[in-house]
């Protein structure tokens, strides 16, 4: 526990939060200290967002109260005041003002259809009561301030023209306009790719050091945790399960559930030296107590004296993105070029890159969802090209694709019976309801879940069991390939951990092979044989995990697994080097992408040359 | 002194006399033009442009001596060159375009005498001619006026030598009239005159309501807002009996009707009385045959066939209907209060064991298609406004073979009494052939005769003087607003 | 989540199908014995001509005209009314539906056929429409039913297109794809059970429409067979009594009403049981 | 460009498809010759022969097509106006009208269904939504007369039909603006909802906005695209109810002159209406089109 001779600026006290009847916060309390950073952490669902959203009283907008509690906001040289009993007209000049925020969303946290400059001008000409060409002057200044380049042409430009992390520094900027004394970050890199996230958390830091404001960071990154916080607190289902400064928590973690979690987090260069990924048991919070579940072994599956299952032979995709008036095609963007890997039985290849780098777009391809521009797809020896039309449906049945997003990727409106045994009823797999019904309960169960859930909607089970369930279907059709694109990403990281051992067990007992798209480069190093790593649409390293990660040899996949946050306190690295934007593959027709020539620096390890 | 606002159902579109056959052109057209004749409200006959006329050559000729000291409303003098210009028009290639000219294809040449004195060449003689003079295409027109501006320009900025003077005129909102000072009989007591053209009939009994118009002409006021108006302290309703008649019309060629008997049955089955008082509160007049007491023609002792379901009945029986035998009533889409009546009819077919369905066809189609091809049921509405009061004009298109309004009869006897009325000049003779011709047609029974309606005005009572003509031409030079 | 807030709702959704569910189903059942239960609608009493209401118990909305009773008539002529509404409706869903699927479907020439005959189709004026077609065909139950159907599938069809055209770059439908569904099962199991919920909230709205552009007919002079009691018909009859007689059509109208509030409620609660998720967008 | 094609192609197909219903319809010299009494062939002949009719039926459709460029359509059947001159006169009655509907419509329902999105649930949505159901529940000339029998005959303060300044806009529009509010609620409320639940709806809140600013200017102006879209397509609604309402309140607009003109079968004034309406159809679609731009910067540059 921080103990400060100051009285905190911030203080929780005994809150509780209540939808309709339900609890969502349960008796709460923590401290706020002015130019420190709180973090929140917890898994998804246990009440973060809520958390902050009532210190800004805007729970009570979607219809939340609070039966207990108060939350002292005590600004030096104001008297302290409960924000719960604030009338809303003094709660709008301390919101935006007093205490700011930054939401979770960059894509959505901005209006569309306003510009820039209106949008950060606004909370300017309210609560400073600024000219409108006062406003914008220091719209621009605080757009530099949170480094973005060109400044002033962006106060005219509108959120879509931007990218991802561009959003979200204007989101910063916003929340600083009024000089806050108290800024509440939720989640605000989530959504970003690592590279990005990074630059962000730098910003932050660097502002909050320059303006003294404290800040309550919320987060279920471990890794984030350990960079940003100087105090930590739990949240489990509601409640505050343990608080400390961020060295505390980290070593010597007490409540089952911070160990569990923090069990859980994947960690880069956890596996140097292991010449196949390894499954490991898992620890899991079982009526209060830990338990570890699961053996330990070596996932040495894949098998490199057969024949590849999959081959695919400088495949190249397109998409015409700008046409002029007539018609006629001016800019294209060049997702994949000239790409060639290949896939052995039981093996797993990953696919890493940041976003928009052509991942998926290959994904797509290869499951027949996508047209290439050229490059052949080999499967089981045989081009697909030239494959009849049944072989192609046969394809569809032993290649399954596993999307990002367990929620979007089932039919909101069938049962997941009836999406489970699609794949069976399509390729006419089996005869008889009840063999389907059995066949269904027993994939259920394969996954680890109840048979007897056969008949409920997707939107009735959680992430992780959505994500499980969409694995459930892709074995439907006993597949000898899985493409699983970032099938992993939206879960917390200790459901994550489960999938990535039911993956593994997975392959073991099937001797399946996965396309393993992800962008997280832990996940990536924990569970694949080889890895590719994409960037702008061309490969420019790939080799076995060891060659990837322990002898990288270029750098933009250096620059990658430098950015990859780690989940210890107590290293705190220098990432000055990360810096601007990743280029766009969008060209002009006339002017396609150079194709970089590529060499083998040991066997099977082929890396790019670099530009410069 | 003062305006009197008239709402009028339909603009006619152009003001030239030669070009439209519409009742409500000549009942804004009667204020601006003259005939050599003129028939006023009473239906009499009397000097209009032409101060006397003799008939001669076996009534092939007739010489009309004109009106000294008139003028039309440009300034131009009214004299035989007007005439004779008039109806070279009519009958040449201007009035071919329009539909006027068969009317009056019996003239065949005018033959200018002297400046006030014009004859007329007939091919043959035209009993109803005199009486055609006095409306339509007859009006006299100035002819340096029409040179010199074109027949496009009339079209719009109609001139004549009637009691008020065109002012100005929007299509489809409505025309303005002003006194003209000049006129050659007794000048009109009001300054202005505006109409506006107002086809809803609620929209406008409501603008009568609330004072947006004086007066509205028929055919508008329908006979369920009659009690809204009568009930109002500042309206009133005038009423005259009409030209309009209605009737069903039976199929005389297929269906059940095909049998006299089965039509005297379907005739006497409808109590035509109780309608008229019921549904029409009492503005109408059963008939006895297809027109109403002021027509020529009209036999004032011809008795309607009396209600009687049992003989009706019996008839029936007779002629081998069975119970539940079916007619299909075929009616104008657009007129509510005729449904109701028919409606009415079907109830009392209803009680002789007749079942009636009404089937409403789009007017038009009715009149220009259904009918004239023979496709309409066993029954189909006609009603008929006989502008001349002639029972010819009525009879010869309903009766005689070939004509269009007659898809089904063919009557040799009935076509020889029609020629032979045609081509006679003595009065009484012809009337008497006229009421001949309607005895015969009731009592071949071809068709229901219901009833004659009233022309129904409705008027603000500061209005004046207000003498309601049958036929909706009104010249309103004697009404006075306060 | 919020098990009150929720338990709220649903009460609030199963009083909206109570509601809708007895307004509905009174107005069908009266409307279906109507035989039984009133005087036959056809009795012309010109005796007893517009008798006011809820002063003589065999006459308790009065009479019109005629001296029908319009209480018979009410219930009477809902069926014809609702026979149009809902027969047009269902014709032109499933017309506008098919037309729909095939154009955000299969796109390209289709799509380009089909949406070029629904501009020409939008870009004609209803009731000019309807005044040609009628003048050509004549005026019948059937023509003013297909007349609706007419004028009314492009909605459908524009509305399903839409939401076919988002539908198909949503992940589960991909997936599907991916899978090797075939068209036909992917049109049946997956859009077409997603893409119902607008359709039925349009079809709610339609059936009053079209009972009420039937009126319209019969107010420009295109009706059917006037002793055949309507909804519309009896609006449009009554009008001219407004002043003096108000009960001919205010009754008629109230039923509309009713039929239009129960059928909306009834819709909405379909709307949100077809959708498990029990989040309702509209 | 592509849009603009396929406009003209489909002002082409609608006025095609007028051309040939119409002349299905029955016989202009008929009607013209209606009252006269023994009128024979020869007679109507004449009369189609000053009409034009003999001609063949291409050589008179591409009259009317020339006439839409040329604006000039000839002459009416009844009368021998020129079309022209009638067009020029009701076609801004008739659109006058339309928007004044459409505003109404607008102004009655953007509240109301934000009203109701904000208060989702409860018993003023309700309300809201049972109250705007019952434009769905009366045809539009009932109402009309309605409005007339309270505004014109009892309090006396409007004109009951006619244009005649501002004032008697004031029924006709409201007539149609309660009918299309039925529909509009709804829709603004649904969209509404959708927008409520974004983010940058509760960023604006934490910016400390009034709740006002909040609704009226960041969640209104994302509902416009479907908003816009709808009330285009409304146009072409308006346009045929307005037949109806036009006939009620005596208003000099395309309606009532395609409603006579199809009684007459007057070809040239009916096809110029409709050309012209369909044409105005079509541009409002088009209009509609660059507004998204207007108010989505998204489209603008894309
Ligand atoms: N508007 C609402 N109505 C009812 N319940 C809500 C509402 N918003 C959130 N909840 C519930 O409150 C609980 C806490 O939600 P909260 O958003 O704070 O979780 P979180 O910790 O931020 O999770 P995440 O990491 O996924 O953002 C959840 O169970 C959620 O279902
Ligand atoms: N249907 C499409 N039309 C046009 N461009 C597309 C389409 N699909 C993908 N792209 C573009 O192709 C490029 C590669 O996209 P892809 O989805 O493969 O990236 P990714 O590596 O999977 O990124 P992420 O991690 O965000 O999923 C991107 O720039 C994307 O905008
Ligand atoms: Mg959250
Ligand atoms: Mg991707």
């Amino acid at each position: 526990m921080i103990t400060s001779e100051r009285t905190p600026l911030l203080c929780v006290d005994n809150l509780s939060v209540r939808f309709g009847s339900t609890d969502v916060v349960r008796n709460l309390s923590f401290d706020v200290h002015a130019g420190r950073t709180m973090a929140v952490v917890g898994e998804s669902g246990s009440g973060k967002s809520i958390t902050s959203l009532s210190v800004m009283r805007l729970a009570d907008m979607i219809g939340a109260h609070y039966p207990t509690g108060r939350i002292n906001f005590a600004p030096e040289g104001v008297a302290p005041r409960d924000l719960l009993t604030c009338s809303r007209k003094a709660m709008r000049s301390i919101r935006g003002k007093e205490i700011a925020m930054i939401f979770q969303e960059p894509m959505t946290s901005l209006n569309p259809v306003y510009t820039i400059g209106d949008q950060l001008a606004e909370v300017l000409i309210l609560h400073e009561s600024r000219s409108r060409a006062a406003a914008l002057g220091e719209a621009e200044r605080l757009l530099s301030l949170v480094r973005l380049p060109d400044a002033g042409g962006l106060l005219g430009r509108y959120p879509h023209q931007l990218s991802g992390g561009m959003r979200q520094r204007v989101m910063i900027a916003m929340s600083l306009a009024c000089r806050p004394r108290l800024l509440i970050a939720d989640e605000p890199t989530t959504a970003l790719d690592v590279t990005v996230q990074a630059q962000i958390l730098d910003i932050m830091k660097d502002l909050q050091a320059e303006l003294g404001m404290a800040m309550i960071f919320i987060t279920h990154d471990m890794g984030v945790v350990a960079e940003m916080a100087d105090d930590v607190v739990v949240m489990w289902e509601g409640s505050k399960v343990e608080q400390g400064t961020v060295e505390e928590v980290f070593a010597r973690p007490r409540h089952p559930y911070t160990r569990m979690l923090l069990g859980a987090v994947p960690r880069l260069g956890e596996m140097n030296s292991h010449a196949y990924p390894l499954r490991t048991p898992l620890t899991m919070l079982r009526d209060g107590e830990l338990v570890s579940e699961g053996e330990e072994r070596l996932q040495d599956t894949a098998d490199y004296s057969a024949a590849p299952l999959l081959k695919v032979e400088d495949l190249s995709v397109q998409f015409d993105v700008r046409k002029t008036f007539w018609g006629r095609v001016t800019h294209r963007n060049f997702a994949v070029s000239r790409v060639s890997f290949e896939i052995y039985p039981g093996e797993t290849l990953a696919l890493v890159g940041e976003s928009g780098s052509g991942k998926s777009t290959i994904g797509r391809t290869i499951q027949q969802l996508q047209e290439p521009a050229a490059g052949e797809v080999w499967f089981d020896g045989r081009p697909m090209s030239q494959m009849k039309l049944a072989e192609r449906q046969r394809l569809r049945r032993e290649v399954q694709y596993i999307f990002q997003d367990p929620f979007a990727s089932l039919d909101p409106r069938r049962t997941i019976e009836e999406s489970i045994a699609e794949p069976i009823h399509t390729h006419g797999l089996m005869e008889g309801s009840r063999a389907i019904k059995a066949r269904v309960g027993e994939l259920l169960e394969r996954v680890g879940l109840d048979a007897d859930m056969a008949g409920r909607y997707p939107h009735e089970f959680s992430g992780g069991q959505r994500q499980r369930i969409c694995i459930a279907r892709a074995l439907a059709s006993r597949p000898r390939l899985i493409i699983a694109d970032e099938a992993l990403s939206a879960l917390d990281v200790s459901v994550q951990a489960q999938v990535i051992n039911l993956f593994m067990d997975l392959q073991r007992e099937e001797g399946l092979a996965y396309l393993f798209i992800s962008h997280d480069m832990a996940v990536v190093e924990k569970m694949s044989h080889r890895v590719a790593v994409l960037y702008l649409g061309q490969i420019i390293e790939s080799g076995s995990r060891g060659d990837v990660f322990e002898r990288t040899a270029h750098s933009y996949t250096q620059r990658l697994i430098s950015a990859v946050p780690v989940a210890d306190p107590t290293i705190r690295r220098d990432r000055s080097s990360l810096n601007g934007e990743v280029p766009s593959a969008i060209r002009p027709v006339e002017q396609p992408p150079v194709i970089l020539p590529r060499h083998d620096i040991a066997p099977g390890h082929c890396v790019a040359r670099e530009n410069k | 002194e003062g305006t009197l606002t008239v709402s009028s159902p339909q603009d006619p579109g152009s003001w030239d006399p030669v070009d439209t056959f519409l009742v409500n052109w000549a009942s804004v057209a009667t204020n601006i033009y003259d005939g050599l004749t003129y028939r006023g409200p009473d239906m009499e006959l009397v000097p209009g442009l032409a101060t006397e006329w003799e008939t001669l050559d076996d009534g092939t000729r007739i010489r009309f001596h004109l009106r000294e000291g008139v003028t039309f409303h440009n300034g131009e003098p009214f004299n035989a060159t007007a005439v004779k210009f008039t109806f070279d028009r009519l009958l040449g290639e201007e009035g071919a375009r329009g539909p006027q000219q068969s009317n009056y294809t019996s003239i065949d040449s005018v033959e200018v005498i002297d400046d006030r004195t014009v004859d007329f060449h007939l091919n043959k003689p035209d009993p109803v001619l005199l009486t055609k003079l006095a409306g339509y295409g007859a009006m006299i027109v100035p002819p340096v006026y029409i040179k010199e501006h074109g027949e496009e320009y009339f079209n719009t900025h109609p001139v004549g030598t009637g009691p008020f003077e065109f002012v100005s005129y929007e299509p489809k909102v409505g025309i303005s009239l002003k006194a003209y000072d000049d006129f050659w009989g007794d000048g009109p007591t009001l300054s202005n005159l505006d109409y506006r053209f107002i086809s809803e009939p609620s929209t406008a009994v409501a603008e009568l309501q609330s004072g947006g118009v004086d007066l509205v002409i028929p055919p508008t006021i329908p006979i369920s807002m009659i009690p809204t108006i009568e009930d109002d302290p500042n309206l009133s309703i005038v009423t005259t009996p009409g030209p309009t008649v209605y009737a069903l019309r039976f199929n005389t060629k297929s269906g059940i009707t095909r049998s006299e008997k089965v039509r005297r049955a379907l005739i006497m089955a409808v109590d035509r009385q109780s309608i008229v008082d019921q549904i029409l509160g009492g503005q109408a007049q059963v008939i006895a045959s297809f027109q109403g007491e002021r027509s020529f023609g009209f036999d004032p002792n011809m008795e309607p066939l009396p209600y009687d379901p049992d003989q009706a009945r019996q008839l029936l029986q007779e002629a081998g209907v069975e119970p539940g035998a079916r007619v299909e009533i075929d009616i104008r889409g657009n007129d509510a209060t005729f449904a109701e009546v028919t409606q009415a009819v079907a109830a009392y077919l209803g009680q002789v064991g007749v079942i009636a369905t009404i089937k409403p066809v789009e007017t038009n189609t009715l009149l220009n298609d259904v009918i004239p091809q023979g496709k309409t049921g066993e029954m189909f509405q006609q009603s008929w406004g006989g502008w001349t009061f002639d029972f010819d004009n009525t009879a010869y298109a309903m009766y005689h073979s070939g004509q269009k309004w007659n898809p089904y009869d063919s009557d040799p006897k009935m076509d020889e009494l029609l020629e032979q009325q045609r081509s006679l000049t003595d009065r009484n003779r012809r009337e008497q052939l006229l009421q001949q011709i309607a005895h015969y047609a009731a009592d071949r029974a071809l068709e229901m005769p219901l009833y004659s309606l009233n022309a129904i005005y409705g008027i603000n009572n500061r209005v004046e003087g207000f003498v309601p003509a049958p036929d909706s031409r009104l010249r309103l030079n004697r009404v006075s607003v306060q | 989540m919020a098990a009150t807030i929720s338990l709220h709702l649903r009460n609030l959704k199963s009083l909206e199908f109570i509601l809708g569910a007895v307004l509905l189903g009174v107005i069908v059942f009266c409307v279906l014995f109507s035989q039984w239960l009133f005087t036959p609608p056809g009795a012309i009493d010109l005796g007893a001509r517009l008798l006011p209401p809820f002063q003589d118990v065999a006459h308790l909305f009065g009479t019109d005209a005629l001296g029908r009773d319009v209480l018979s008539r009410v219930a009477a002529g809902g069926w014809v009314s609702l026979k149009v509404g809902f027969l047009s409706v269902m014709g032109s869903v499933v017309i506008g539906v098919v037309m729909g699927l095939i154009s955000g479907y299969y796109r390209g020439v289709w799509d380009v056929i089909v949406m070029r005959f629904a501009d020409i189709q939008l870009a004609l004026p209803f009731i000019l429409l309807a005044i040609t077609f009628v003048a050509i065909l004549g005026g019948s139950l059937t023509n003013t039913i297909i007349l609706l159907i007419i004028s009314q599938w492009v909605q459908y069809a524009r509305l399903v297109r839409g939401s076919v055209l988002t539908l198909r770059e949503r992940e589960f439908i991909l997936s599907a794809r991916a899978i090797g569904v075939k068209d036909m099962a992917l049109i049946l199991h997956h859009f077409l059970p997603n893409l119902l919920g607008p359709v039925i909230v349009l079809m709610t709205l339609n059936v009053a429409n079209n009972i009420l552009l039937e009126s319209s007919l019969t107010f420009l002079g295109l009706g059917v067979d006037p002793t055949i009691p309507s909804w519309g018909g009896m609006l449009a009859e009554g009008r001219t009594y407004l002043q003096t007689a108000w009960w001919i059509s205010v009754f008629p109208g109230l039923a509309i009403l009713l039929t239009v509030l129960g059928l909306n409620l009834l819709g909405d609660w379909l709307r949100d049981t077809l959708d498990p998720t029990g989040r309702t967008s509209r | 460009m592509k849009r603009v094609i396929q406009a003209i192609f489909v002002v082409i197909a609608v006025s095609l498809v007028v051309a040939v219903a119409i002349r299905l319809t029955g016989d202009p010299a008929l009607m013209i010759a209606q009252g006269a009494t023994n009128i024979t062939e020869a007679d109507l002949e004449r009369i189609r022969e000053g009409l034009g009719l003999n001609q063949p039926f291409i050589v008179q459709y591409l009259q009317s097509l020339a006439g839409l460029l040329t604006w000039q359509f000839g002459n009416s059947f009844v009368g021998g106006t020129s079309v022209t001159l009638l067009i020029n006169k009701a076609l801004p009655a008739t659109l006058a009208l339309a928007f004044a509907s459409l505003f109404v419509s607008i102004a009655i329902s953007i509240p109301l269904g934000i009203r109701a999105a904000v208060s989702r649930g409860r018993w003023s949505d309700q309300l809201i939504r049972i109250c705007s159901l019952v434009g769905l529940s009366f045809p539009n000339f009932w109402l009309a007369t309605m409005l007339v029998l309270l505004f014109s005959i009892t309090l006396k303060w409007l004109p009951p039909s006619g244009m005649n300044g501002m004032q008697s806009f004031i029924m006709p529009a409201l007539t149609m603006g309660i009918i299309l509010t039925a529909t509009n609620v709804r829709l603004v409320r649904t969209t509404m909802l959708e927008t409520l639940n974004a983010q940058y709806i509760m960023v604006a809140r934490a910016k400390g906005l009034s709740e006002r600013k909040v609704l009226y200017k960041h969640a209104l102006r994302n509902c416009a695209i479907p908003l816009i879209t709808y009330f285009g397509l409304q146009f072409g609604t308006l346009l045929g109810g307005i037949v109806v309402i036009e006939r009620v309140f005596n208003w000099p607009g395309m309606g009532t002159l395609a409603f006579d003109a199809v009684a007459a079968r007057d070809y040239p004034v009916l096809q110029a209406v409709i050309m012209i309406l369909s044409l105005m159809i079509v541009a409002i679609n088009l209009l509609v089109d660059i507004a998204y731009g207007l108010v989505d910067p998204r489209i603008r540059t894309k």
